[in-house]
């Protein structure tokens, strides 16, 4: 079964599996352990214009089903990116998206602007949820006027296919992504980490060095999808849908929902190659189920109209 | 790709109150050296870093030996004799030899003691200065490996904190005295992040490099995700740098470290 | 070790153990499984002034450690309630809180003001994550100046101590518990279900009737924990935290986080007597981790100040 | 208090493909009727509903007949003799005994056929007007109990939808032919929605009562949660009213269905 995904721009992934930003570094650390090239893609980890510090440790923290991070986007910055990172992915055959965040609006621009001349980085995804100190500390994210300014910003910046990745973490994503399609955004990816905690009972604190974390993994699965399935019937642009993917199943859950691509993030810490496991069985399972191709499983659990929704509660 | 693999169960031994030494054996734990850590399986949404004990390069076999603290190691405590170990191995950056004409201390605290083992088995025999091998316990109970030194000919020096074996107190009244006879000494140091601080401490301006192994709660294990970082220099006026315990640890140079921030 | 709870308004818990609203009936469903008067207290089913039919089947739905349930708050009613059930409830040595729901403030108010004269009931929780359907599908629970508008008309209507159960479906959920509490609440309740969605393959529809359900279990505990702790931090009134407790272990992460005390849902399903088994274990815990008293835990892992998050991104 | 209870499983047996039997054992089970339910802990975060597929009240023991779909009844088939199930049970309103003295039709498809099975082990021996068991299945492999209810001392007709064993189709045609025979009859019908459907139309208007027994995804199975419901009469403007299966059901008077709705 053919498993090509035709995105906006002539983006072109091989198959519809991407390794998920901020899991996957910058390509190198596992390339020992995977065979990038047979990635339908790969999103690397955020990057800024200067050199971001990230969260005391501990970064990390196990929940049920899920894991809870506060690495706070660090990275090397984007002189860095270029020198060190940029060379190894431009050997990569696959599609290489280049993360981007910043503190404002000039920052985004800033990174999209350098990377756009990269011929190692083939895509871009805005990051959005990262705090906007200037915007007192209301992100971008959750605020559609500024997420709207961000990418109008970021596509004066580029030609190249541009994705904005939305957060779960407000009422009504959709709203988010909504306004970033209308400022040009080519495609919504979602979504990013659900902020959580936990208590360390031994040290009587939280358990993380950043108080609270961006939750991830299976454990988030049904967020992630109902935010997916609910922005694929209301935007026009393909949507790459993320959260808790750990097997072929879960992959057509997330393309039925209305996904046409998926991005894969935690599970790869316990098992480096289910990325590749998971495209080698993807035309079984579709078949199963079946479909006869990858596309005539895109959005086919969307239900016809809103308005069957309105009145239940959950 | 040289991915996860499957090491197999060949002894499994408990050492102390709930701690267990599993050796296990694959080819690619060959090339495993002191100080380096496998990255193991368990049923957690996290794998589990656990140092090599012990490593027979030759036959591709590495000793692991796991204190039970939660769910994870006490799964790792229960394997059996036959069953296999899914693991990244061997990872991070291991201890540098030492350098054989320079005295040597080796201190170790609870399961910081293992890694010290392996990095005296490989090299102690070429050792031609003296050596030290100080180890803590909190009680007599949980002393760790010390007969596995002596196999390995030396007497280490015990300490607990309870006086119940060995000198009554921490490891580092000893090392205090045996820095003071070798200011021209190397020491290499594992255990709680307490202990480690002190060593650090009171180590500054000493002739040898002193290596210190640090363990951090770890995501990917393989320096992608930048979860297990320390504290290190250079330190600016907002923080300290970050480094990997994963891939630019778990042995760090004193140096390296920004101890007032751990 | 003493695990009586004060709250306001002489409202006295036995122990800081709740049965959750919507997971325990309306209670002599499980008096036949649970020794009810050893509770804390029991929140029954939501309640509204005239019945509600809930959301066509199926209703519940198992996610990675969580359940996503679409009951659609299916209740008998006001009258029915004051019927046949009020009467089992007042033989109860619990303290009864009754879950209220509705469309409008007027319909909130209506319940309160008829349950005020009910024996019975000891307490209210205002359920304000149901969907409003006069305010075009927004629900009370997303806006801080609707949720206000409920507690007002609510504290109007009784003077038994009242609770506001604040959904974490939007980006601040503090800001609600602020407003109700500027409303007269005299606690806050944390969290409902968070909404999410599962697709079943076979029938390449959404899993769930109501096509999204709210998602329980220790899934959502992270999400649950971050909104008690920070809602604590900013309200002066008792917080009653829940969100996947299994464990007394669990119960002492909501504790450390700020609440004072706590309620058990989905676990209940699997595990009847698992709340009772909780409050059995719960001071051999609370001293094994060092604690003395119940009090002394509440809010043990609460930092200072709020400056110290600032900065700091998942 | 009369919580959840730990049942010996005393027998397992292999019983079709993907379809084991076990029979447990523990004294709460003494007054179990066929129709009702055990609702059984598995790792996932429900319970899992499996009837009864006999019942010996005497001895305290009744059968599970789990056919294997997911990973909870995989978990339940796996089980060995000497292990226990922890189960609340018995649980829902099982089948009212038929009238003695009514020509008796017991419909089943799949595993809508065990607690048929249990009713005819109750009822049988003492009903004296007519009896019929029609038992339907996909193929011949997968027919269920038909050896039991034989050793019963009566002997089912078999439908198969392709045709591998006794009549090519389903059980609605013989049942169509039954009732034209026995307008006075009274039925009771267990399997999938469908068959049911079917079975409620065709039995509109006959003489005796009419017992479906339905499944339904249930929370905690004992009334509280209103997530097993069924649409069922009355049938208001915005739709039907909903009862629960594990309280108000498993077993239905067709007059009590919402059928358009299910
Ligand atoms: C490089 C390195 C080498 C180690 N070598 C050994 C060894 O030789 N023997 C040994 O007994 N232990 C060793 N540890 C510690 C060991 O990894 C933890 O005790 C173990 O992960 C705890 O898992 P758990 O599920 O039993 O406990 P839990 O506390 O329930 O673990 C929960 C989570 O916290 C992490 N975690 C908990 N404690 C630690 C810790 N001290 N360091 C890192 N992560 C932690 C776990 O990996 C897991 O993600 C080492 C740690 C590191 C980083
Ligand atoms: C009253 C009643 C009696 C039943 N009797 C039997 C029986 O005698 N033999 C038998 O093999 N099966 C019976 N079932 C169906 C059985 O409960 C399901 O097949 C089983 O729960 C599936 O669990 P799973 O984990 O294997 O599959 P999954 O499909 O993975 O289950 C996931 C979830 O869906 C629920 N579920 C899935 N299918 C059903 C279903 N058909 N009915 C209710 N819940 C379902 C499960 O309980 C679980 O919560 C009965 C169901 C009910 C309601
Ligand atoms: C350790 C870690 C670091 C992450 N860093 C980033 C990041 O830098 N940029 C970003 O957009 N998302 C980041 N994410 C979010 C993931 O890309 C993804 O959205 C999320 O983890 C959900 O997918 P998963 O459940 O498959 O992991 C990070 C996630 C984790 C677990
Ligand atoms: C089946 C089900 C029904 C629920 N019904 C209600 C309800 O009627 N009113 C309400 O306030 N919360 C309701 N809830 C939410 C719970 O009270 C609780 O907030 C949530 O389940 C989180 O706790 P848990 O993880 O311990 O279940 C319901 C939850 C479940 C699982
Ligand atoms: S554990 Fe991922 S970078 Fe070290
Ligand atoms: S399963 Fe809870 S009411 Fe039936």
């Amino acid at each position: 079964m053919d498993l090509t995904v035709h995105l906006p721009r002539n983006l072109i992934l091989k198959n519809p599996i991407i390794a998920a930003s901020g899991t996957f570094g910058f390509g190198p650390e596992y390339a020992r352990f995977v065979d990038i090239d047979r990635l339908g893609g790969v999103s690397v980890k955020g990057i800024s214009p200067e050199p971001w510090r990230g969260n005391p440790p501990p970064r990390v923290w196990e929940t049920p089903s899920g894991l809870l991070n506060s690495i706070g986007l660090q990275n090397p910055g984007l002189s860095a990116f270029l020198a060190e990172d940029a060379p190894f992915l431009r050997t990569l055959d696959t599609v290489v998206i280049a993360n981007i965040i910043g503190h404002t609006v000039e920052e985004y621009a800033a990174v999209a602007q350098a990377l756009d001349r990269e011929p190692a980085i083939d895509a871009f995804e805005v990051n959005i949820s990262c705090p906007n100190i200037k915007a007192g500390g209301i992100t971008f994210g959750h605020d559609p006027d500024a997420a709207y300014q961000v990418m109008r910003r970021v596509r004066q910046a580029t030609d190249k296919p541009v994705m904005v990745k939305v957060s779960p973490n407000m009422a009504e994503p959709w709203t988010v992504a909504e306004a970033v399609v209308e400022a040009g955004a080519d495609m919504i990816s979602a979504i990013n980490t659900v902020i959580g905690m936990a208590i360390d009972l031994k040290r009587r604190q939280p358990a993380l060095g950043g108080v609270t974390g961006g939750l991830s993994g299976p454990a988030i699965k049904p967020i992630a999808l109902r935010i997916v399935y609910e922005i694929a019937r209301r935007v026009r642009v393909p949507v790459i849908g993320m959260g808790g993917i750990q097997s072929p199943e879960d992959v057509l859950e997330f393309l039925l929902a209305g996904a046409e691509a998926v991005m894969v993030g935690t599970i790869t810490f316990q098992w480096p190659d289910r990325m590749e496991g998971i495209i080698e069985a993807l035309p079984n399972v579709l078949a199963r189920y079946g479909f006869q191709s990858l596309k005539e499983a895109v959005g086919a659990a969307q239900r016809p109209a809103l308005a069957d929704e309105e009145g239940l509660a959950p | 790709m040289a991915g996860a693999f499957k090491a197999l169960i060949v002894t499994v031994r408990q050492v102390a109150l709930d701690h267990v030494e599993l050796i296990v054996e694959h080819e690619r734990l060959r090339d495993a050296t002191p100080g380096q850590f496998a990255h193991i399986l368990t049923p957690g949404t996290l794998r589990r870093p656990v140092s090599f004990s012990r490593i027979d390069g030759g036959l591709g076999r590495a000793g692991l030996l796991v204190q039970v603290v939660g769910p994870g190691t006490a799964w790792i405590a229960a394997r059996q004799v036959g069953e296999t170990l899914d693991m990244l191995a061997p990872l991070g950056r291991g201890f540098a030899p030492p350098d054989p004409d320079r005295p040597w201390a080796l201190v170790g605290g609870g399961v910081g003691i293992p890694p010290l083992f392996s990095a005296w088995e490989r090299w102690g025999w070429r050792h031609r200065a003296p050596a030290h091998v100080i180890l803590g316990a909190r009680k007599a109970a949980l002393v760790l490996m010390d007969a596995d030194f002596r196999q390995q000919a030396i007497e280490p020096l015990v300490t607990t904190e309870d006086g119940s074996r060995g000198i009554m107190g921490t490891v580092v009244d000893p090392l205090r005295q045996w820095l003071s006879r070798n200011p021209d000494g190397q020491v290499m140091a594992c255990g709680p992040n307490g202990m480690l601080a002190r060593v650090s401490a009171l180590t500054e301006g000493i002739a040898g490099p002193v290596q210190l192994a640090l363990e951090q709660r770890m995501g990917c294990g393989i320096g992608a995700c930048l979860a297990c970082v320390v504290p290190s220099v250079p330190v600016g006026p907002d923080g300290p740098g970050y480094r990997r315990v994963c891939t630019e640890g778990p042995v760090f140079q004193r140096e390296e470290l920004a101890w007032s921030w751990i």
